[in-house]
């Protein structure tokens, strides 16, 4: 059943002097259920892409089809994980999962109770009461996807979430995302520049092309889970999506 | 503060007592214009023991207190409306400033045609000069919030009243913090000169009648307590604010 | 309560713990004025030290009676709306004098060249007769492309700059110009009062709301007859006077004179009810040449509040 | 700015000068308290043609540059004392903190004493106003110095007053900009604070002479100018200087 | 030839409540023209260590031996490259590469002859005069190792010069880095959390141990350069550092 579908997204940005066509008209069909990893050249419109999703940007042209209807808004269905985490720091780490929740008029001990669950599912229970700054960049991250998934979206939209993260940390969290996905079985857009990253984690990767920017490729994954960053078998797929975006990344040079 | 420290600093201002002892006692200049630390001291303490020093102090911190508070209500407010509503920025906020470069002592006249002689007029001047610094730091600080902490409170369901008192202030606090600094020497500036030119009790008014009685021991006196006074506010209420939010941002 | 409007149960006077405002200084420390107003009227004394203040106060309604000299008088009149601010009677003449600087050789006007002389704020009774000397006596002040550099700072203001030797002289009122004498050695070239017509002019005057007045006849009568009550019993009492005075200026300001100041202070000038009209019209005279009552001319109609042809003392005077 | 923009701006002036008539007109308040914008408007017309605004203007502005040159070097050596030498940190350091909470105003009875009636005694006001704003936020800017930069340039074998010039100054730069703002601010309020008790010439002793004639659209004709200076000097000097270091540093 | 030696060096930090010994007794012995990589875990001081060799910081114990002769303050013959740059904001590219030159007084042509040749082996002569905010992650990063190489010094110490640098960056500057080392003939001390950068880059990879750390093992690295990071003969040498690192990575969580 598709769950999401873009048609024709076309999106310009003002440069001082000219008119930049970041997305020249981008075509995705997402399935309920499916893990889509983006991965493309740097600059070539991935984040603006989400953005348009999510419904914080407007598309030039084309629309976003979300369960059959067009949406151009935010909504709850629809909820972004940023790349910085934009963890909120004068809230203490459960205030910042529960804010949706908050904003939604959810009485306070309903919230703390969902809030509950969505910390213990992601480890934080014992910095529940913590401020951002004290925690490492990944436990950072973790609360920005409990804060998300608190939100009970159908569809979930992250932007390079394990971006800064160091190497440890990463190889972790991989394995902690496959799981969320098995237990949640929500929809995933996850965007990341790191091939083996996007090997590991999706049910399909698709490979952006340069400026102005439509989907390439779509590449099935079909290994079974979980899946490692170690794992061989992934070689030949990473060298698969390589090819597909080495002459992207020269043209953008 | 170690020991060290601590005696450095007492050291410092036992030499600078001395030293200005000794200036005093030498005949570089006459004693009614540069009067000895002793005459200052007796002075406070005659001020102190006939209650007119606490209550002119009392004065002044209860309009300092009035004014800032409607400064601080009213900038944020003003501040808020700016950074959320193009059009009020491009008219009013053109406008601020401008006010915000009148030196608060300027309104006194006017102050006195309006309101009188009379505490509210002390506390226009007061409110007015501080105002537009929060004003504007509001604003700032609005403006500068990282867009990430908007778009993902947006995206959560966060509008109108809600996304201001739960996103855009708390976000904008360490800015806003900084408005309230300038704004509180703005008025604590714009308070002591109001009593002075309106010489209607308070410190300020006191500064005046050792100034028209040409009683320099009395103006230097004066000019320790409010000395003393600001640097109570600065280091006491303020550093401990600042701290508390800096540590809170994970800046310190 | 010290709020704009009228509140016929209270009367709220201006005046400056000031020599020539023994007056009001006497009234009120002495309790003349509250005895004779007793069963009608509380007074509300308010202490000022400058002449626009009071004029400022009167405009925002915040005082209803004030004691200043013939310049903010003036110039109140004549900015008011419907000139509002009358003269109601004098409080004082005389006591103003020209004092120069030990170390100056300023022996009459034809040493004014180039010399730094002081008088207190711009439109005041001084700055007006400073400013006027100088132009009868064909000179200029600096700012008009003159060589007399006129300086309008306040009193104490002068007190200190005279004490460092920063002025050749100054045009000062009592007591200062005894201060600037006694204590600083310096020398009186003459008293204002030898310019004027049989050494007199008006220096302080009782000036009021028209407002105010008309709408409290009763008050405004009574006080009047004190206020000419205390000027009789000062003339008759120069000692207590003194007296009253320093330790009216004890209380309030925390330091007092001493008495051969207010002693030769008090000597120097007149307290009188005696509003001196014609000395009035002509500070007026000069103070419009000096530019000081707007471009638009000005008339002195009705400044003088009189009671005797006024209707509501008229009723008040038959009942 | 665009032409929308632009009409806006416009048609906000005309409607508050509009405002501003209709309520003088109306008899809310007496003329004398609030004089309309046409009497307001001849004032400054008849003080232009006679010369005595801009002899005014440019005797303020004059002492205003010689004031705040003086605290800019005053408040940057002193900042790099405090910063470079704990010593001094610790003792004068304290001391700034509390002359900087002196309203300017308040020095103007000692600097009558102590200079007479000069421009030095106006500038001395408008200096001491000014320089400890500039001397907290060059020393704070010198102690907020990533000290990666130092380090580095120790590294690289700078030392002494070539590391002050070379290394702190410039990083320091961004920080001492709002001390630079933020003095400018406090040395126009001093300076014609200075010059409305002082009464000696300038742009407060217009308003002092507006004031103590009773004019009050004088005084409302001055503080527009004094406002139009203050904004001319925020939105040209300053913002301009802003911008190039935001740009510089890559911020903008 | 012995370059630079530490003996024993110590290292305590106060904390809060305590004293942490960082450093427990460094021993490393560095010949000249050697490329030495420093690898070990998060926090356990390798950065210190390069700060005290450099003189930036003084060691509680032990000492640093340069040309024989102990020393103890920062001089220009050991020039560190810091992990962020430190470049500094207010000077164009070339000021920037020609600061330590304006330091040590020489004149302004000379210093431009010298900076023009390191702009160019960098490839930045035509950024000579951009501000540093002009350059992207990896054109700062050669600016900060020219502004170094300017130098002239005769040990070059690098703190994690790559890791805020994108995949394509990186694999190029592993390149170029080589070919300067080659080139310069310098004695590197290079410090790196990624164990294939240190078999690409290093003569000889030390690995840290935990807190208080010593240097736990040192391996010598023999291929023929230039090495590539895909270079499939070095994947035996990564396992091997990977082993030592492992448990020492584990003790530090
Ligand atoms: N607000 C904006 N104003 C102007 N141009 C923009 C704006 N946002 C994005 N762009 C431009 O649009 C293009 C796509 O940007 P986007 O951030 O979506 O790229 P991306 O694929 O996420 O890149 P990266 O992998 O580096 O994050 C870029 O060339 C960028 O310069
Ligand atoms: N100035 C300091 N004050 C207190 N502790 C410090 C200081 N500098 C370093 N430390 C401590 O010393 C230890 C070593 O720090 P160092 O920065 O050298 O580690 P590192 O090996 O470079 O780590 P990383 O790989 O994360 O950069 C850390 O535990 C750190 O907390
Ligand atoms: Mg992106
Ligand atoms: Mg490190």
């Amino acid at each position: 059943m598709t769950k999401l579908e873009t048609k024709g997204i076309v999106k310009f940005f003002k440069h001082d002097s000219h008119n930049l066509m970041a997305l020249g008209g981008v075509d995705l069909e997402v399935e309920d259920g499916d893990f889509v990893c983006l991965v493309g050249p740097s600059g070539c419109g991935k984040s603006t892409f989400l953005r348009i999703i999510a419904g914080l940007e407007k598309p030039d042209e084309g629309e976003v089809i979300f369960d059959g209807k067009p949406v151009t808004t935010t909504g709850p269905e629809r909820i972004m994980v940023f790349q910085e985490g934009a963890l909120f720091p004068w809230l203490k780490v459960q205030d910042n999962v529960e804010f949706g929740l908050k904003m939604a008029g959810i009485p306070k001990e309903k919230r703390s109770q969902i809030s509950k669950r969505y910390l213990d599912m992601m480890q934080l229970t014992k910095f529940a009461d913590s401020f951002t700054f004290q925690l490492s960049t990944g436990m950072k991250q973790r609360v920005a996807i409990a804060r998300a998934l608190v939100m009970d979206p159908d569809v979930l939209l992250m932007d390079e979430p394990f971006a800064a993260l160091d190497a440890q940390t990463r190889d972790l969290l991989l394995v902690e995302m496959q799981l969320i996905w098995e237990k949640t079985k929500k929809t995933i857009l996850f965007v990341t520049h790191n091939v083996a990253e996007a090997a590991v984690l999706g049910t399909k990767v698709a490979v952006f092309s340069n400026r102005p920017s439509k989907i390439k490729k779509q590449i099935p994954v079909n290994f079974k889970r979980p899946r490692l960053a170690e794992d061989e078998n992934l070689t030949g797929l990473q060298q698969e999506i390589l090819a597909e975006l080495r002459p992207e990344v020269k043209k953008s040079q | 503060m170690n020991k060290i420290t601590l005696a450095k600093k007492i050291a410092f201002y036992i030499i600078l007592v001395i030293l200005w002892q000794t200036i005093s006692m030498s005949d570089i200049w006459p004693n009614n214009i540069f009067p000895s630390p002793y005459e200052v001291g007796e002075d406070l303490a005659y001020m102190a023991s006939d209650g007119s020093l606490f209550f002119g102090i009392g004065t002044t911190i209860l309009r300092l207190i009035v004014g800032l508070a409607i400064a601080i209500a009213g900038g944020i407010v003003l501040g808020v409306l700016m950074a959320r509503i193009e059009t009020i920025n491009q008219t009013i906020g053109s406008l601020v400033l401008g006010l915000q470069s009148i030196p608060s002592i300027a309104w006194v006249p006017l102050a006195i045609l309006w309101f009188g002689l009379t505490d509210t007029g002390i506390i226009f001047v007061t409110a007015i000069g501080a105002m537009f610094a929060v004003t504007i730091n509001t604003y700032t600080g609005i403006k500068n919030i990282d867009p990430h902490y908007v778009e993902a409170a947006r995206n959560m369901g966060a509008k109108g009243t809600q996304l201001i008192t739960s996103v855009l202030l708390p976000a904008a606090f360490p800015y806003m913090i900084s408005g309230f600094k300038q704004g509180w020497a703005f008025a604590w500036r714009g308070v002591i000169g109001a009593e002075l030119l309106f010489s209607f009790l308070g410190l300020g008014f006191l500064l005046n009648v050792g100034r028209q009685l040409n009683d320099v021991s009395q103006v230097i006196a004066i000019m320790l307590v409010i000395m003393l006074i600001g640097m109570a506010v600065d280091g006491f209420i303020f550093k401990k604010i600042e701290n508390k939010v800096m540590s809170r941002w994970g800046l310190r | 309560n010290n709020n704009t409007e009228t509140n016929g149960g209270v009367l709220r006077i201006a005046y400056f713990p000031n020599i020539g405002h023994a007056i009001p200084v006497v009234g009120i420390e002495m309790g003349m004025f509250a005895s004779d107003l007793a069963n009608s009227t509380v007074i509300e004394p308010k202490m000022f030290d400058s002449g626009p203040q009071v004029i400022e106060s009167l405009f925002a309604k915040s005082i209803d009676l004030g004691y200043v000299g013939p310049g903010p008088a003036i110039n109140g009149f004549l900015k008011s709306e419907n000139h509002n601010v009358v003269i109601l009677s004098g409080a004082a003449s005389g006591g103003a004098s020209f004092i120069v600087h030990p170390n100056s050789v300023i022996n009459s006007v034809d040493d004014f060249e180039g010399k730094r002389i002081a008088a207190p704020q711009i439109g005041n009774s001084q700055d007006i007769s400073l400013r006027n000397y100088l132009s009868e006596n064909q000179l200029k002040p600096y700012e008009k492309g003159g060589s007399v550099i006129i300086l309008n700072i306040p009193n104490p203001d002068i007190y200190t700059l005279f004490a460092k030797g920063d002025l050749d002289a100054a045009w000062v009122p009592e007591p200062w110009a005894t201060i600037l004498v006694q204590d600083l050695n310096g020398k009186r070239l003459f008293f204002e009062e030898e310019l004027w017509p049989e050494g007199k002019f008006a220096s302080v005057l009782l000036i009021g709301r028209q407002e105010y007045i008309t709408e409290n006849p009763e008050i405004v009568t009574k006080f009047l007859e004190s206020h000419q009550q205390t000027a009789n019993w000062i003339n008759e009492n120069p000692k207590e006077t003194r007296i009253i005075f320093n330790e009216f200026m004890q209380k309030t300001m925390g330091q007092s004179l001493s008495d051969s100041v207010i002693d030769e202070a008090l000597a120097n000038l007149e307290i009188t009810t005696d509003s001196n009209e014609s000395s009035i019209i002509t500070f007026a005279k000069r103070a419009d040449s000096l530019d000081y009552l707007g471009r638009e001319g000005y008339s002195l109609d009705g400044i003088f509040f009189d009671i005797a042809s006024n209707e509501s003392f008229e009723e008040n005077n038959k009942q």
